[in-house]
């Protein structure tokens, strides 16, 4: 059966593991565990062999779609090439087998190269300090806002509003109700920008924050970055970038040079962390002088010793807001990260945005032309940076095909569709990124996926509206799925 | 060099593009957009860019430097372990089909990163005795935060009260994160036996507690009594939440059997190599009444139009990415990857090899204990960590770095009270051989010694 | 377009490949090389970028069947599950970077191993002396024929014949060729075995060696075999094994104990190396003691130095029939091959052995019933050993079909065909070797499969005749490919 | 443990195949198939079995005690080097989609091997400068041999002509295999420069000459006049076989422009690690000529039945599973991976990648030949090594170790003749530092050394 679970796999008395023999003498497990606590019935896990276990697995992993296969324009995600060196570079003994209570004099490797990092990401994002321990975006923002309220509640200030684009990432306000702030929506103006006129409107003593992503989710670079820098610290709150979108900044501008005071980066978007189907990234944050002493800790620390340098993990933090999780952070995903920066340089990392932007582009110039300009209009038609956004409103009032349905069709040209429904400010979105790392030939072939999509709509509506046909498995149930959820398998 | 790392347009290919766009240069783009009073006008201060094989000896040269698990024979615990990593664990999560794809928004092709999901649920179901769980969060420490948020979700109240014997990194994050939730942290001490004083912890808990928090085995490797302390928290409409070590629960109970409404942990120990402290993951399982207010991915079971069964991303309507600021949690991309090789860790280990594991571990830590013949900080049972007094620390550290080992946590870096402590752990990995040679290096170091307790199993 | 070679997918000016400077201060290249050596042209290596080289070979690799997909019942190879454990000790440092001059005291631990594993595979073939040094099961054989030329040659003895069962492998004939021998086929007898009235017809003075493999291709254990020994040891002859068929009697029977004088291994077989797809495997030969001083050089030798020993690599052997091939051999099987007796031990490789044979009689049982068992016959009929010949001339004569329809239909239920045509003695012959590694129910499927080919074929023919329809490709005409053979791109 | 390792049949499914059998064991089975004198009635001597972990711990105890190219700085060449490999070959070579099938007898489910062949032999026919190449032989001393016999099945003719400039175990190799052949081989001399001595050459070929077999760069590292060996070979009807190093040969002409028949070689260099020798593959190219009698695999390109491309292996009647004694060769499993391995570095080199890296080694070669400031025994043009006289090699070598260092090769290993002789190779990995170090080593050990050469190109 292709569909059984491992679970269902399982046939009595089969095993993979082997463990060593139990060779000391000490007392029986029924004398060492009192009884309240030993366990009375075994965990059911699977009883599978090594051989049929990595069937199984194997098996599955040929059931998704991955970015070595091909072209993954998944809007915001920055779905960039992962390259090789890194998986090689993170499995070393060094790295990925040490302890993370490895006393400091016994991790000097580790702890310079995370200081290096730190050093490499205040200078693309151009602010001094970074603490590298929030383990994704989310908790980097969260860690940005703890940051703000420590801050003002240093100076003896309660805020408690934040200030968010109707643009922003839905981590943005989800983030701000966690950490007990009331989101406000800012607006947006013609340009795709913010709009200046409601910023001034609310921004205001209550103001704790500003959180922006720049450029925004619609792939466009907010000119007015300055002004906008201006009113927020006018009110006394801190200016917080979203690094989601820093693809296509690195090297062109800095967040710090923008007025930001808090930046957030996403290094499985643009430091190339592979994915892995929802994980690990990790979400440092750099920070301005002000903010510096309510980091999160431990943070490292680099002293002179001798001729050379010794670091430390430094505990001692009397005002930092804490940790945000366990130990120094997603380490090997550092590994990557510092590997992808030393391999690029100040050049290469600048090309890549360079190149993100000029795919971008050339794709919204192809996708100007042909049935795509006539049923895929842009958001907001200007010049993007490394996405654009594209509205499906007209497909589905002359084809009768919605954004998802022309996602769903692409799944049969063995493309990954764009990102759909968000931002929600623009109806049936599509949010395209190419990124740097794809050939002209893909976002060629992209092209001519969505030519023949919409002309065989043209032709017959339906044929899109009940795609994928030729995937492991067709359009699920979600409702059903919501409503009687079945999240795990009932062993017997 | 430049122009040619990873990506794909050649000189050729820009031009070509740039004529489409009817521009000069890239820069001609980013000069209508970017102000020039935030552009960047010189290349970013940082090393230039070398060639694969430089960067991977510079990256192994930093590696070497390190005291890793390979080259040294560690008995450092304290919620991350030296366990041995199957070679199926690194093959399959190597492999580009998972190591690749983002989250599965598209379920059409995302099956097998889903039917992961939902084997790692059940097997995470099955370990804590509980209805639901979800895919998994970033770590043990913020799950523990987590766990206290979805409480407060659920029934309004503002107080927490935690055993001073959990985790003192979750103990730290649970406070950072309480400070955003609007919570009060209440710590309550150890017993003498360290133990968590099941007594104070009692007496803390109030009408507005929304939960009480201890972990299994606690911090120091003790066996706490679940059930007792479930019906404490129960006794005030508390939830009972339990921070486990999954890898013990082939011996140790199930939390969800004795009576508890939440169970979190750190993942590390099942499959994934210790990173210097991570990516791993948290897990996460609870009473099936919490589901529509979980944190983190689910996944669920469905159909597909032909009727041919499938998993999807569920109840998306806790999630941030469509409710926003009335989201449960802001959990985005967590650590499938890690979950994933927790989950082929649980499948090649199996319901005899998880119960073997547990016992080996418990018989080895109790023979350690008994080896090294110090004074225990936690007398009582332990399952595979311990706590013991150490006369002069820095001289069994210093001769045991010599021998290129690491014999423990210094315990003092955690709990000040105890300056003197050692928290030593045991694995699958530290035979009985590097457990006589720890002794060894006690004896050695250590002449002045108590030999507290009598050296049960150890052969004259 | 998903056909395409990598060098189709050539761009001028890509690359994927990173050097580092070239920074020493020397001439010019033109300076340092003469004109007349000089390369005019470049070679058309394809210009490819990382990520799309990556991609081009991983999708390639799904065009592959293979062991981690399904059950590979292909008779006389082997196909046994590989270890990942192997996978990781081969690339450890000290193994895969190890140059092949390393000075001995520089690499003991990689003598030491091979040691090792000589004695390991000296006690499961029983006989006292191994070389590792051939590259491949036919290396192994013709290192066999060469030691015992020289072995003769030595006796001054001239002999010209090798004597070879009509059942045998084709390397064997083709080998004896190569060692310049004429060979000679001898019969089968009714039970399977060599007819001994015709062994003793053409054992003479002329014969240099009987190359024999013990179970047979037929996955028969001759049961004559202290008989045949006698019979080839009376003339002079030596006995050669081939190890093809080791995985049956690990543990149960020794090929030294049988009256062999030399055997060799596949390493790629029994010991579990991974087939990639067409090599790398390994061929190590042991051998009696008369045999030992022409082994080919370097031997590694142990020696005792104070507490413990040292070993070497010893070149001086006057008698040695030389080399097979450069350095030590294939280093990394011995890695995994050494790996996996010291994981199975003594048991575990009988239980290896035990399993093989049961896997296959239990496959054999399940087949002489149903379909299976009316048109699909034994080749002969006896309990088998790790394989055994099915011949599917019923299915021919009554349903119109072949083995090799069969095989192909076996493709669209995701099963790898048996060995088809071979052993020529048996018509039609389907010849399936299961493994230990497989699981019953894996079994129970492949005769559910056979049942159902089988039934369909009862209704159309033509279906087996077309077959396969859901493989990558569909049935290629081999007939024009090698009347006019097509085997380069031809670069422009 | 016993039972579970890597085997799928728990007792529970002996039991239900024993009762399909209606025997009650194997043992059963086995007693009636093997006789009783043959069988072995006492376990093997062997270490009893262990887990993986340990099994892993102990390999890993084995690979420390080696001096790899990680760890050490290795100058030692002599036909296999220490090149980078780069991370996208071990990526692709171990996907368990190339690593686990067999030779592709079944094309319609191995078009990914398939293809990979076609891709390798159309790679080494562009680098060769011939027109056929098959799909890979065991290594580059078998294929000497193997094109040796190859030409032998052509021509009829029984000498072998090869110059003692050719690898050592190419020779040895050759010799060994010629016994079984029936082939005579001839050996002619160096010349004093290190080179062939060409007319020594030229006047050992006579009628009965199969072929004349030469390498470049020799094995001390020379260019050789490849044209004039070419026709020498010609003049008298004679083949002319190029034994070659694939990585030089986007700075050197391919030895099919300069009138080469066949052109073999060892191809580690390209994209295999050095294993202590192997596994690596050999190539194998010629003139379209000999197409129907090579050795090996050889993929060729088609149709299927719906028109669509696709891959075979073809001329199979040449193969021994065909053809038995007339086989033109007894290859069965080569190398296929390892030569996907150097296919996917030719790919990643790339057209301009080849020739950079040609160039940097032979600037390298130069440049080390210069610093090291000895004797040099071929002071002609070399590529990527190179031989010199060392007064003191012992002291040499004893200075290196202690750094760390292999300074080369011991060249009277391979040549008695010359005893202070050392073979020293460079790759991209080995630096400008690195070559100096060397040459401080060599400072520091030989006061004596005669400084042979002006140090072109050294900075004073």
């Amino acid at each position: 059966d292709p569909d059984a679970t491992i679970f269902e796999r399982s046939r009595p008395g089969r095993r993979a593991g082997t463990l060593p023999a139990d060779d000391v003498p000490a007392p029986t497990i029924e004398q060492l565990i009192p009884e309240h606590a030993r366990r009375r019935q075994p965990p059911r896990l699977p009883e599978v062999s090594e051989p049929e276990l990595v069937r199984h697995y194997v098996g599955l992993s040929r059931r998704n779609f991955h970015l070595d296969r091909g072209f993954y324009p998944l809007g915001s995600c920055t779905m960039k090439y992962n390259p090789k060196l890194h998986e090689r570079l993170a499995a070393l003994p060094g790295f990925a087998r040490l302890h993370p209570c490895t006393p400091d004099e016994l991790a000097q490797g580790a702890l310079e190269l995370m200081w290096r990092l730190e050093r490499a990401l205040a200078e693309i994002a151009g602010l001094p300090h970074v603490t590298l321990q929030p383990g994704a975006g989310s908790q980097g923002e969260l860690c940005g806002l703890l940051l703000t309220r420590a801050y003002h509640e240093d100076r003896g200030e309660q805020r408690s509003r934040v200030l968010i684009p109707d643009t922003a990432h839905g981590t943005n306000p989800a983030t701000v109700t966690m950490a007990g702030y009331e989101p406000v929506a800012v607006g947006t103006a013609a340009d795709g920008g913010v709009d200046l006129e409601d910023l001034r409107a609310k921004a205001d003593q209550h103001t704790a924050c500003l959180m922006l992503t720049n450029p925004n989710t619609l792939g466009l670079f907010d000119r007015n970055i300055a002004e906008i820098a201006r009113i927020v610290r006018g009110v006394g709150a801190t200016l917080y970038y979203d690094g989601a979108n820093l693809n296509a900044v690195m090297g062109l501008s800095r967040p710090g040079d923008m007025g930001f005071d808090i930046v957030h980066f996403n290094l499985h978007k643009t430091f190339t962390q592979p994915h892995g189907g929802g994980g690990p990234g990790a979400g440092p944050v750099a920070v301005a002088d002000h903010l510096e002493p309510f980091l999160p800790k431990p943070v490292v620390v680099r002293e002179r010793r001798g001729d050379g340098f010794a670091y430390r993990l430094d505990y001692d933090r009397p005002r930092s807001i804490g940790r945000l999780r366990g130990f120094q952070g997603n380490f090997s995903t550092f590994v990557r990260a510092y590997a992808y920066i030393r391999a690029l340089g100040p050049e290469g990392l600048r090309e890549v945005s360079e190149l993100a932007v000029l795919n971008a582009n050339y794709l919204r110039a192809r996708l100007a032309q042909g049935r795509a300009g006539r049923y895929l209009r842009p958001g907001f038609d200007r010049t993007c940076m490394h996405e654009f956004v594209l509205s499906a409103r007209e497909a589905r009032e002359q084809l009768g095909i919605r954004a998802l349905d022309i996602a769903k069709r692409l799944l049969d040209w063995e493309v990954h569709p764009p990102t759909v429904y968000f931002p929600l400010l623009v109806e049936e979105a599509l949010m395209i990124e190419p990124t740097e790392t794809e050939p002209v030939e893909r976002l060629d072939h992209f092209v001519e996926a969505l030519e023949a999509i919409l002309a065989e709509a043209e032709q017959d509506p339906e044929i899109a509206r009940n795609a994928p046909y030729t995937t492991p498995v067709r359009r699920l149930d979600e409702a059903s799925a919501a409503r009687r959820p079945q999240v795990r398998l009932l062993l017997t | 060099m430049s122009g040619v790392r990873y990506t794909s347009a050649a000189s050729g290919d820009r031009e070509r593009m740039l004529a489409t766009l009817g521009v000069a240069s890239v820069e001609q783009l980013l000069s209508h957009e970017i102000p020039e009073e935030v552009r960047l006008r010189r290349p970013l201060e940082l090393p230039a860019g070398a060639s694969e094989g430089e960067v991977c000896d510079e990256l192994r040269a930093l590696a070497e430097r390190n005291a890793d698990a390979d080259a040294w024979t560690v008995f450092a615990g304290a919620g991350m372990y030296d366990h041995y990593v199957p070679a199926v664990v690194d093959e399959i999560i190597r492999r580009s089909e998972f190591l690749t794809p983002y989250t599965p928004y598209q379920p059409e092709v995302s099956q097998g990163t889903l039917q992961v999901m939902f084997e790692f649920q059940t097997a995470i179901c099955e370990l804590t005795g509980l209805e639901v769980a979800n895919a998994g969060v970033y770590d043990g420490p913020s799950a523990v935060a987590a766990a206290a948020y979805l409480v407060r979700l659920d029934n309004g109240r503002r107080r927490i009260v935690v055993s001073r014997a959990v985790h003192p990194h979750a103990r730290e994050t649970l406070a950072t994160h309480a400070r955003g939730f609007g919570m009060e942290v209440v710590e309550t001490p150890l017993a003498a036996d360290g133990r968590t004083d099941i007594a104070r912890l009692a007496a803390a808990i109030d009408a507005d507690t929304a939960c009480v928090i201890v972990q299994q085995p606690n911090f120091l490797g003790s066996v706490e009594d679940l059930a007792t302390l479930a019906q404490a928290a129960h006794e005030h409409g508390a939830a009972a939440v339990c921070v486990a070590d999954p890898l013990t629960l082939g011996v140790l109970e199930a939390p969800g059997v004795l009576g508890f409404d939440v169970c979190v942990g750190e993942g590390q120990a099942l499959g994934n190599h210790l990173q210097y402290g991570g990516p791993s993951f948290g897990f996460f399982a609870a009473r099936e009444r919490y589901l529509r207010r979980m944190p983190g991915r689910i996944a669920g079971r469905t159909r597909d139009v032909d009727g041919r069964p499938g998993y999807v991303l569920t109840l998306q309507t806790r999630e941030q990415h469509i409710r926003r600021e009335r989201a449960t949690h802001n959990i985005c991309t967590a650590q499938q990857l890690n979950a994933l090789a927790g989950l082929v860790y649980l499948a090649w280990l199996g319901k005899a090899g998880i119960v073997e594991l547990g016992e080996l571990l418990a018989r080895r830590a109790h023979f350690a204990r008994a080896a090294l013949g110090l004074e225990p900080i936690n007398p009582g049972p332990v399952v595979r960590e311990f706590a013991v007094r150490v006369p002069d620390l820095e001289a069994l550290f210093a001769r045991a770095y010599e021998q290129r080992v690491i014999p423990g946590v210094r315990l003092a870096d955690f709990y000040p009270e105890y300056p003197d402590g050692l928290l030593v752990a045991v694995t699958e990995r530290r035979s009985r051989a590097d457990i006589e040679r720890l002794a060894a290096l006690v004896r050695e170091t250590q002449p002045q010694a108590p030999s507290a307790l009598p050296r049960e199993g150890v052969p004259a």
